[in-house]
Protein backbone atom coordinates (compact mmCIF):
# COMPACT_ATOMS: atom_id res chain seq x y z
CA UNK A 1 0.00 0.00 0.00
CA UNK A 2 1.53 3.61 -0.87
CA UNK A 3 -0.53 5.84 1.65
CA UNK A 4 -0.96 5.18 5.14
CA UNK A 5 -3.89 7.61 6.54
CA UNK A 6 -4.05 7.99 10.44
CA UNK A 7 -6.12 9.65 12.95
CA UNK A 8 -4.86 9.38 16.25
CA UNK A 9 -5.44 10.38 19.78
CA UNK A 10 -1.30 9.75 21.28
CA UNK A 11 1.87 11.41 20.57
CA UNK A 12 2.70 11.31 16.23
CA UNK A 13 6.03 10.05 15.78
CA UNK A 14 8.22 12.18 12.55
CA UNK A 15 10.39 9.22 12.40
CA UNK A 16 8.10 6.62 12.07
CA UNK A 17 6.66 8.86 9.37
CA UNK A 18 9.66 9.24 7.61
CA UNK A 19 10.72 5.44 7.97
CA UNK A 20 7.24 4.21 6.25
CA UNK A 21 7.58 6.83 3.53
CA UNK A 22 11.10 5.32 2.67
CA UNK A 23 11.56 3.15 -0.33
CA UNK A 24 14.92 1.81 -1.78
CA UNK A 25 13.81 3.51 -4.62
CA UNK A 26 13.13 6.64 -3.20
CA UNK A 27 15.12 10.24 -3.73
CA UNK A 28 13.55 12.57 -1.35
CA UNK A 29 11.51 13.38 0.90
CA UNK A 30 9.67 16.13 1.92
CA UNK A 31 7.93 16.19 5.59
CA UNK A 32 5.48 19.02 6.91
CA UNK A 33 5.35 19.11 10.73
CA UNK A 34 2.69 21.24 12.28
CA UNK A 35 3.02 22.24 15.75
CA UNK A 36 1.05 24.11 18.16
CA UNK A 37 2.28 27.93 18.81
CA UNK A 38 2.46 29.48 22.18
CA UNK A 39 0.20 32.30 20.49
CA UNK A 40 -1.64 33.64 18.18
CA UNK A 41 -1.54 36.89 16.86
CA UNK A 42 0.46 37.98 20.08
CA UNK A 43 -2.27 36.37 22.36
CA UNK A 44 -0.74 33.40 24.24
CA UNK A 45 -2.44 29.97 23.48
CA UNK A 46 -2.68 27.43 26.98
CA UNK A 47 -3.73 24.39 24.62
CA UNK A 48 -5.66 22.97 21.72
CA UNK A 49 -8.48 21.05 21.29
CA UNK A 50 -9.13 18.76 18.17
CA UNK A 51 -11.93 17.21 16.77
CA UNK A 52 -12.84 15.33 14.06
CA UNK A 53 -15.66 14.12 11.78
CA UNK A 54 -13.28 10.62 11.62
CA UNK A 55 -15.16 8.79 8.94
CA UNK A 56 -15.52 11.46 6.98
CA UNK A 57 -12.01 13.23 7.26
CA UNK A 58 -10.13 9.95 6.46
CA UNK A 59 -12.64 9.82 3.27
CA UNK A 60 -11.12 13.44 2.53
CA UNK A 61 -7.48 12.75 3.46
CA UNK A 62 -7.79 9.75 1.17
CA UNK A 63 -9.49 12.15 -1.70
CA UNK A 64 -6.32 14.59 -1.36
CA UNK A 65 -3.93 11.87 -1.73
CA UNK A 66 -5.17 10.40 -5.01
CA UNK A 67 -5.60 14.27 -6.09
CA UNK A 68 -1.21 14.34 -5.44
CA UNK A 69 -0.61 10.72 -7.16
CA UNK A 70 -2.38 11.67 -10.42
CA UNK A 71 -0.32 15.61 -10.44
CA UNK A 72 2.74 14.45 -9.12
CA UNK A 73 5.30 11.41 -9.83
CA UNK A 74 5.03 10.48 -5.79
CA UNK A 75 6.17 7.08 -4.34
CA UNK A 76 4.29 6.72 -1.33
CA UNK A 77 2.02 9.32 1.66
CA UNK A 78 1.20 9.28 4.72
CA UNK A 79 -1.00 11.75 6.22
CA UNK A 80 -1.16 11.80 10.21
CA UNK A 81 -3.59 14.05 12.32
CA UNK A 82 -3.83 14.05 16.02
CA UNK A 83 -7.18 14.85 18.27
CA UNK A 84 -8.03 15.56 21.39
CA UNK A 85 -6.21 18.12 23.45
CA UNK A 86 -2.76 19.19 22.52
CA UNK A 87 -0.44 21.06 24.72
CA UNK A 88 2.36 23.90 23.15
CA UNK A 89 4.84 22.11 21.29
CA UNK A 90 2.89 19.20 20.22
CA UNK A 91 2.36 17.67 16.68
CA UNK A 92 -0.75 18.11 15.29
CA UNK A 93 -0.36 16.82 12.10
CA UNK A 94 3.07 15.35 10.11
CA UNK A 95 2.60 14.78 5.96
CA UNK A 96 5.36 12.70 4.34
CA UNK A 97 5.97 12.62 1.00
CA UNK A 98 8.54 10.04 -0.57
CA UNK A 99 9.56 10.31 -4.55
CA UNK A 100 12.21 9.84 -6.68
CA UNK A 101 13.36 12.85 -7.36
CA UNK A 102 12.15 15.94 -4.88
CA UNK A 103 10.55 18.32 -7.22
CA UNK A 104 7.16 15.98 -6.70
CA UNK A 105 7.75 15.63 -2.96
CA UNK A 106 7.70 19.29 -2.35
CA UNK A 107 5.04 20.37 -4.77
CA UNK A 108 2.79 17.25 -3.49
CA UNK A 109 3.32 17.61 0.50
CA UNK A 110 2.76 21.99 0.00
CA UNK A 111 -0.61 20.40 -1.68
CA UNK A 112 -1.91 18.02 0.34
CA UNK A 113 -1.33 20.41 3.81
CA UNK A 114 -2.60 22.99 1.68
CA UNK A 115 -5.68 21.07 0.69
CA UNK A 116 -5.94 19.46 4.04
CA UNK A 117 -6.50 23.00 6.12
CA UNK A 118 -9.29 23.80 3.28
CA UNK A 119 -11.27 20.51 3.10
CA UNK A 120 -10.81 17.93 5.73
CA UNK A 121 -13.39 17.90 8.63
CA UNK A 122 -11.06 18.35 11.97
CA UNK A 123 -12.10 21.57 13.82
CA UNK A 124 -9.39 23.75 16.25
CA UNK A 125 -10.45 25.04 19.59
CA UNK A 126 -7.98 27.23 21.33
CA UNK A 127 -8.20 27.77 24.97
CA UNK A 128 -6.42 31.52 26.24
CA UNK A 129 -6.37 32.19 29.90
CA UNK A 130 -9.86 34.23 29.45
CA UNK A 131 -11.34 31.95 26.75
CA UNK A 132 -11.62 29.53 24.43
CA UNK A 133 -12.26 29.83 20.18
CA UNK A 134 -13.00 27.40 17.48
CA UNK A 135 -10.65 28.74 14.73
CA UNK A 136 -12.41 30.29 11.55
CA UNK A 137 -15.57 29.57 12.80
CA UNK A 138 -16.66 33.64 12.45
CA UNK A 139 -15.43 35.86 9.63
CA UNK B 1 -39.23 11.98 7.98
CA UNK B 2 -37.26 12.95 10.99
CA UNK B 3 -33.28 13.13 10.07
CA UNK B 4 -30.64 12.85 12.93
CA UNK B 5 -28.01 15.92 12.02
CA UNK B 6 -24.60 15.20 13.53
CA UNK B 7 -22.70 18.42 14.84
CA UNK B 8 -18.97 19.40 15.15
CA UNK B 9 -16.93 22.12 16.19
CA UNK B 10 -18.77 25.17 17.07
CA UNK B 11 -21.87 23.60 15.47
CA UNK B 12 -22.34 21.50 19.08
CA UNK B 13 -21.92 24.51 20.86
CA UNK B 14 -25.05 26.30 18.48
CA UNK B 15 -26.71 23.10 18.51
CA UNK B 16 -26.34 22.30 22.46
CA UNK B 17 -25.05 18.59 21.72
CA UNK B 18 -23.79 16.75 19.11
CA UNK B 19 -26.61 15.50 17.30
CA UNK B 20 -30.25 16.94 16.99
CA UNK B 21 -33.05 15.58 14.79
CA UNK B 22 -35.29 17.80 12.76
CA UNK B 23 -38.26 17.05 10.50
CA UNK B 24 -38.39 17.20 7.01
CA UNK B 25 -40.73 16.53 3.90
CA UNK B 26 -39.69 13.37 1.95
CA UNK B 27 -38.22 14.66 -0.95
CA UNK B 28 -36.29 17.80 1.21
CA UNK B 29 -33.15 19.25 -0.57
CA UNK B 30 -29.90 19.97 1.72
CA UNK B 31 -31.04 24.02 0.77
CA UNK B 32 -34.62 22.73 2.70
CA UNK B 33 -32.56 21.54 5.45
CA UNK B 34 -30.27 24.66 5.73
CA UNK B 35 -33.39 26.60 5.75
CA UNK B 36 -34.97 24.73 8.74
CA UNK B 37 -31.97 24.67 10.98
CA UNK B 38 -31.26 28.65 10.70
CA UNK B 39 -34.47 28.86 11.91
CA UNK B 40 -34.34 26.75 14.76
CA UNK B 41 -30.70 27.70 15.39
CA UNK B 42 -29.82 31.38 13.66
CA UNK B 43 -26.17 31.67 14.77
CA UNK B 44 -25.71 29.26 11.98
CA UNK B 45 -26.42 32.47 9.92
CA UNK B 46 -22.85 34.60 11.83
CA UNK B 47 -20.97 31.91 10.59
CA UNK B 48 -18.28 32.22 8.12
CA UNK B 49 -19.88 29.91 6.00
CA UNK B 50 -20.81 26.21 6.70
CA UNK B 51 -21.50 23.04 4.82
CA UNK B 52 -23.44 19.83 4.52
CA UNK B 53 -22.58 16.54 4.54
CA UNK B 54 -24.45 13.71 3.22
CA UNK B 55 -22.93 9.96 3.64
CA UNK B 56 -19.49 11.43 4.59
CA UNK B 57 -19.52 13.79 1.43
CA UNK B 58 -19.41 17.57 0.96
CA UNK B 59 -23.04 17.61 -0.42
CA UNK B 60 -25.10 20.80 -2.50
CA UNK B 61 -27.51 22.72 -2.32
CA UNK B 62 -30.29 20.68 -4.67
CA UNK B 63 -29.05 17.34 -3.72
CA UNK B 64 -31.75 15.60 -2.27
CA UNK B 65 -32.24 13.96 1.42
CA UNK B 66 -33.45 10.51 2.20
CA UNK B 67 -34.74 9.09 5.34
CA UNK B 68 -31.44 6.67 6.37
CA UNK B 69 -28.80 8.96 4.95
CA UNK B 70 -25.80 9.92 7.43
CA UNK B 71 -26.02 13.36 7.61
CA UNK B 72 -24.05 16.34 9.21
CA UNK B 73 -23.37 20.14 9.36
CA UNK B 74 -19.65 21.30 8.80
CA UNK B 75 -19.06 24.42 10.15
CA UNK B 76 -16.00 26.05 8.69
CA UNK B 77 -12.55 23.48 9.12
CA UNK B 78 -9.51 24.33 10.62
CA UNK B 79 -7.05 21.41 11.06
CA UNK B 80 -3.72 21.12 10.31
CA UNK C 1 21.74 30.35 18.07
CA UNK C 2 19.14 30.00 15.38
CA UNK C 3 21.55 27.68 12.37
CA UNK C 4 23.24 24.39 12.93
CA UNK C 5 25.03 23.43 10.24
CA UNK C 6 27.48 20.04 10.34
CA UNK C 7 29.37 17.59 8.10
CA UNK C 8 29.28 14.19 9.68
CA UNK C 9 30.52 10.79 9.24
CA UNK C 10 27.58 9.25 11.44
CA UNK C 11 23.97 8.06 10.68
CA UNK C 12 21.69 11.44 10.23
CA UNK C 13 18.36 11.15 12.76
CA UNK C 14 15.43 13.36 11.33
CA UNK C 15 13.93 12.84 14.86
CA UNK C 16 17.10 15.18 16.05
CA UNK C 17 16.47 17.40 13.24
CA UNK C 18 13.11 18.21 13.77
CA UNK C 19 13.53 18.18 17.56
CA UNK C 20 16.62 21.10 17.09
CA UNK C 21 14.66 23.32 15.10
CA UNK C 22 11.33 23.01 17.02
CA UNK C 23 10.73 26.23 19.04
CA UNK C 24 7.60 27.55 21.25
CA UNK C 25 6.77 29.96 18.78
CA UNK C 26 7.01 27.57 15.93
CA UNK C 27 3.76 26.93 13.69
CA UNK C 28 5.22 24.89 10.68
CA UNK C 29 7.92 22.99 10.18
CA UNK C 30 9.66 21.92 6.78
CA UNK C 31 11.85 18.93 6.48
CA UNK C 32 14.17 17.45 3.03
CA UNK C 33 15.24 14.24 3.84
CA UNK C 34 17.49 12.97 1.00
CA UNK C 35 17.71 9.25 0.73
CA UNK C 36 20.29 6.78 -1.59
CA UNK C 37 18.13 5.46 -4.76
CA UNK C 38 18.90 2.04 -5.19
CA UNK C 39 19.01 2.78 -8.92
CA UNK C 40 20.56 6.37 -11.47
CA UNK C 41 18.48 6.01 -15.24
CA UNK C 42 17.77 2.29 -14.24
CA UNK C 43 21.22 1.57 -13.71
CA UNK C 44 21.76 -0.20 -10.17
CA UNK C 45 23.50 1.91 -7.64
CA UNK C 46 25.63 -0.60 -5.50
CA UNK C 47 26.76 2.54 -2.50
CA UNK C 48 27.66 5.96 -2.94
CA UNK C 49 30.59 8.19 -1.34
CA UNK C 50 30.49 11.67 -0.99
CA UNK C 51 33.39 13.35 -0.02
CA UNK C 52 33.82 17.37 0.94
CA UNK C 53 36.04 20.22 0.95
CA UNK C 54 35.08 20.60 4.48
CA UNK C 55 35.75 24.17 6.03
CA UNK C 56 34.28 25.61 2.24
CA UNK C 57 31.27 23.56 2.48
CA UNK C 58 30.41 24.77 6.06
CA UNK C 59 30.90 28.38 4.53
CA UNK C 60 28.51 27.81 1.70
CA UNK C 61 26.20 26.31 3.98
CA UNK C 62 26.21 29.45 6.34
CA UNK C 63 25.70 31.67 3.22
CA UNK C 64 22.82 29.92 1.81
CA UNK C 65 21.09 29.84 5.53
CA UNK C 66 21.76 33.67 5.73
CA UNK C 67 20.26 34.35 2.38
CA UNK C 68 17.04 32.39 3.40
CA UNK C 69 17.34 34.41 6.66
CA UNK C 70 16.87 37.23 4.51
CA UNK C 71 13.99 36.32 2.23
CA UNK C 72 11.58 34.54 4.42
CA UNK C 73 10.51 34.93 8.52
CA UNK C 74 11.66 31.36 9.69
CA UNK C 75 13.15 30.48 13.15
CA UNK C 76 15.64 28.08 12.65
CA UNK C 77 17.54 26.50 9.81
CA UNK C 78 19.03 23.22 10.34
CA UNK C 79 21.53 21.42 8.18
CA UNK C 80 22.86 18.56 7.90
CA UNK C 81 25.27 16.36 5.41
CA UNK C 82 26.86 13.24 5.39
CA UNK C 83 30.25 12.17 4.14
CA UNK C 84 31.96 9.18 3.77
CA UNK C 85 30.40 5.93 2.29
CA UNK C 86 26.26 5.45 2.09
CA UNK C 87 24.84 2.24 1.58
CA UNK C 88 21.10 2.11 -0.32
CA UNK C 89 18.18 4.22 2.16
CA UNK C 90 20.86 5.71 4.17
CA UNK C 91 20.24 9.62 4.88
CA UNK C 92 22.91 11.88 2.90
CA UNK C 93 21.56 15.19 4.00
CA UNK C 94 18.30 16.97 6.11
CA UNK C 95 17.13 20.28 5.90
CA UNK C 96 14.92 21.21 8.59
CA UNK C 97 13.40 25.12 8.80
CA UNK C 98 10.96 26.10 11.69
CA UNK C 99 8.58 28.95 10.53
CA UNK C 100 5.58 30.30 12.52
CA UNK C 101 3.68 30.07 9.29
CA UNK C 102 4.36 27.00 6.92
CA UNK C 103 4.67 29.09 3.88
CA UNK C 104 8.26 30.77 4.81
CA UNK C 105 9.18 27.07 6.16
CA UNK C 106 8.29 25.39 2.71
CA UNK C 107 9.79 28.34 0.63
CA UNK C 108 13.27 27.94 2.57
CA UNK C 109 13.58 24.54 2.84
CA UNK C 110 12.73 24.08 -1.35
CA UNK C 111 15.68 27.48 -1.75
CA UNK C 112 18.42 25.89 0.79
CA UNK C 113 18.30 22.10 -0.81
CA UNK C 114 18.11 23.75 -4.42
CA UNK C 115 21.23 26.13 -3.64
CA UNK C 116 23.22 23.51 -1.88
CA UNK C 117 23.11 21.16 -4.90
CA UNK C 118 24.10 24.26 -6.59
CA UNK C 119 27.04 25.75 -4.75
CA UNK C 120 28.37 23.47 -2.09
CA UNK C 121 31.46 21.89 -2.64
CA UNK C 122 30.43 18.07 -1.84
CA UNK C 123 30.70 15.25 -4.46
CA UNK C 124 28.84 11.95 -4.92
CA UNK C 125 30.68 9.25 -6.30
CA UNK C 126 27.90 6.12 -7.60
CA UNK C 127 29.78 3.38 -7.24
CA UNK C 128 27.86 0.62 -9.74
CA UNK C 129 28.81 -2.90 -10.47
CA UNK C 130 30.91 -2.98 -13.31
CA UNK C 131 32.43 0.67 -12.45
CA UNK C 132 31.69 4.18 -10.56
CA UNK C 133 31.29 7.70 -11.93
CA UNK C 134 31.76 11.19 -10.16
CA UNK C 135 28.04 12.49 -10.42
CA UNK C 136 27.91 15.46 -12.94
CA UNK C 137 31.31 15.79 -13.72
CA UNK C 138 31.21 15.35 -17.40
CA UNK C 139 28.77 16.85 -19.67
CA UNK D 1 55.95 31.40 -6.53
CA UNK D 2 54.78 27.58 -5.73
CA UNK D 3 51.72 27.25 -4.91
CA UNK D 4 49.62 24.18 -3.74
CA UNK D 5 46.15 22.93 -4.92
CA UNK D 6 43.81 21.18 -3.46
CA UNK D 7 41.81 19.07 -5.77
CA UNK D 8 38.20 17.18 -4.60
CA UNK D 9 36.28 14.57 -6.05
CA UNK D 10 36.94 13.59 -9.89
CA UNK D 11 40.00 16.19 -9.63
CA UNK D 12 41.71 13.78 -7.00
CA UNK D 13 41.39 11.51 -9.82
CA UNK D 14 43.27 13.54 -12.53
CA UNK D 15 45.68 15.51 -10.29
CA UNK D 16 45.89 11.22 -8.83
CA UNK D 17 46.46 12.80 -5.84
CA UNK D 18 44.83 15.15 -3.32
CA UNK D 19 46.95 18.05 -3.78
CA UNK D 20 49.72 19.00 -6.41
CA UNK D 21 52.24 22.15 -6.42
CA UNK D 22 52.30 24.43 -9.47
CA UNK D 23 54.77 27.53 -10.52
CA UNK D 24 53.32 30.75 -11.36
CA UNK D 25 54.44 33.79 -11.40
CA UNK D 26 53.89 36.31 -8.71
CA UNK D 27 50.34 38.15 -9.13
CA UNK D 28 49.44 35.43 -11.65
CA UNK D 29 45.60 35.44 -11.77
CA UNK D 30 43.06 32.50 -11.30
CA UNK D 31 42.74 32.75 -15.49
CA UNK D 32 46.74 32.08 -15.45
CA UNK D 33 46.26 29.07 -12.90
CA UNK D 34 43.55 27.77 -14.95
CA UNK D 35 45.24 27.81 -18.16
CA UNK D 36 48.78 25.89 -16.15
CA UNK D 37 46.66 23.54 -14.87
CA UNK D 38 44.63 22.86 -18.03
CA UNK D 39 48.06 22.46 -20.07
CA UNK D 40 49.48 20.14 -17.39
CA UNK D 41 46.19 18.55 -16.78
CA UNK D 42 44.10 18.37 -20.25
CA UNK D 43 40.95 16.34 -18.92
CA UNK D 44 40.43 19.53 -17.21
CA UNK D 45 38.54 20.66 -20.21
CA UNK D 46 36.74 17.83 -20.34
CA UNK D 47 34.68 18.28 -17.44
CA UNK D 48 31.52 20.10 -17.39
CA UNK D 49 33.00 22.84 -15.82
CA UNK D 50 35.15 23.84 -12.83
CA UNK D 51 35.80 26.83 -10.32
CA UNK D 52 38.89 27.17 -8.39
CA UNK D 53 38.19 28.54 -4.92
CA UNK D 54 40.44 31.08 -3.23
CA UNK D 55 40.58 30.81 0.85
CA UNK D 56 37.61 28.60 0.75
CA UNK D 57 35.63 31.29 -1.90
CA UNK D 58 34.73 30.62 -5.02
CA UNK D 59 37.65 33.01 -7.10
CA UNK D 60 36.46 34.58 -10.40
CA UNK D 61 39.03 34.55 -13.41
CA UNK D 62 40.62 38.17 -12.87
CA UNK D 63 41.55 37.34 -8.76
CA UNK D 64 45.13 37.99 -8.24
CA UNK D 65 46.50 35.00 -6.34
CA UNK D 66 48.83 35.26 -3.54
CA UNK D 67 51.93 33.05 -2.21
CA UNK D 68 49.92 32.00 0.99
CA UNK D 69 46.54 31.44 -0.65
CA UNK D 70 44.56 28.13 0.31
CA UNK D 71 43.22 27.32 -3.41
CA UNK D 72 41.50 24.68 -4.17
CA UNK D 73 40.21 23.34 -7.51
CA UNK D 74 35.93 22.71 -7.64
CA UNK D 75 34.70 20.17 -9.99
CA UNK D 76 30.70 20.46 -10.86
CA UNK D 77 29.68 19.68 -7.35
CA UNK D 78 26.69 16.80 -6.72
CA UNK D 79 25.96 17.38 -2.80
CA UNK D 80 22.69 16.87 -1.00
Amino acid sequence: MNTQIKLSVSTLSVQDCVDWVMAPETGGIDVFVGTVRNATKGKPVVRLEFEAYDKMAINEMEKIARQAFDKWPVQKILIHHRTGVLQIGEIPVIIAVSAAHRDAAFNACRYIIDTLKQTVPIWKKEIFEDGEVWVAAHP
Amino acid sequence: MKINILAFGIAKDIFNGSAITVDLANDATVYNLKYVLEQQYPRLKKLATYMMAVNNEYALDGDTIHERDEIAIIPPVSGG
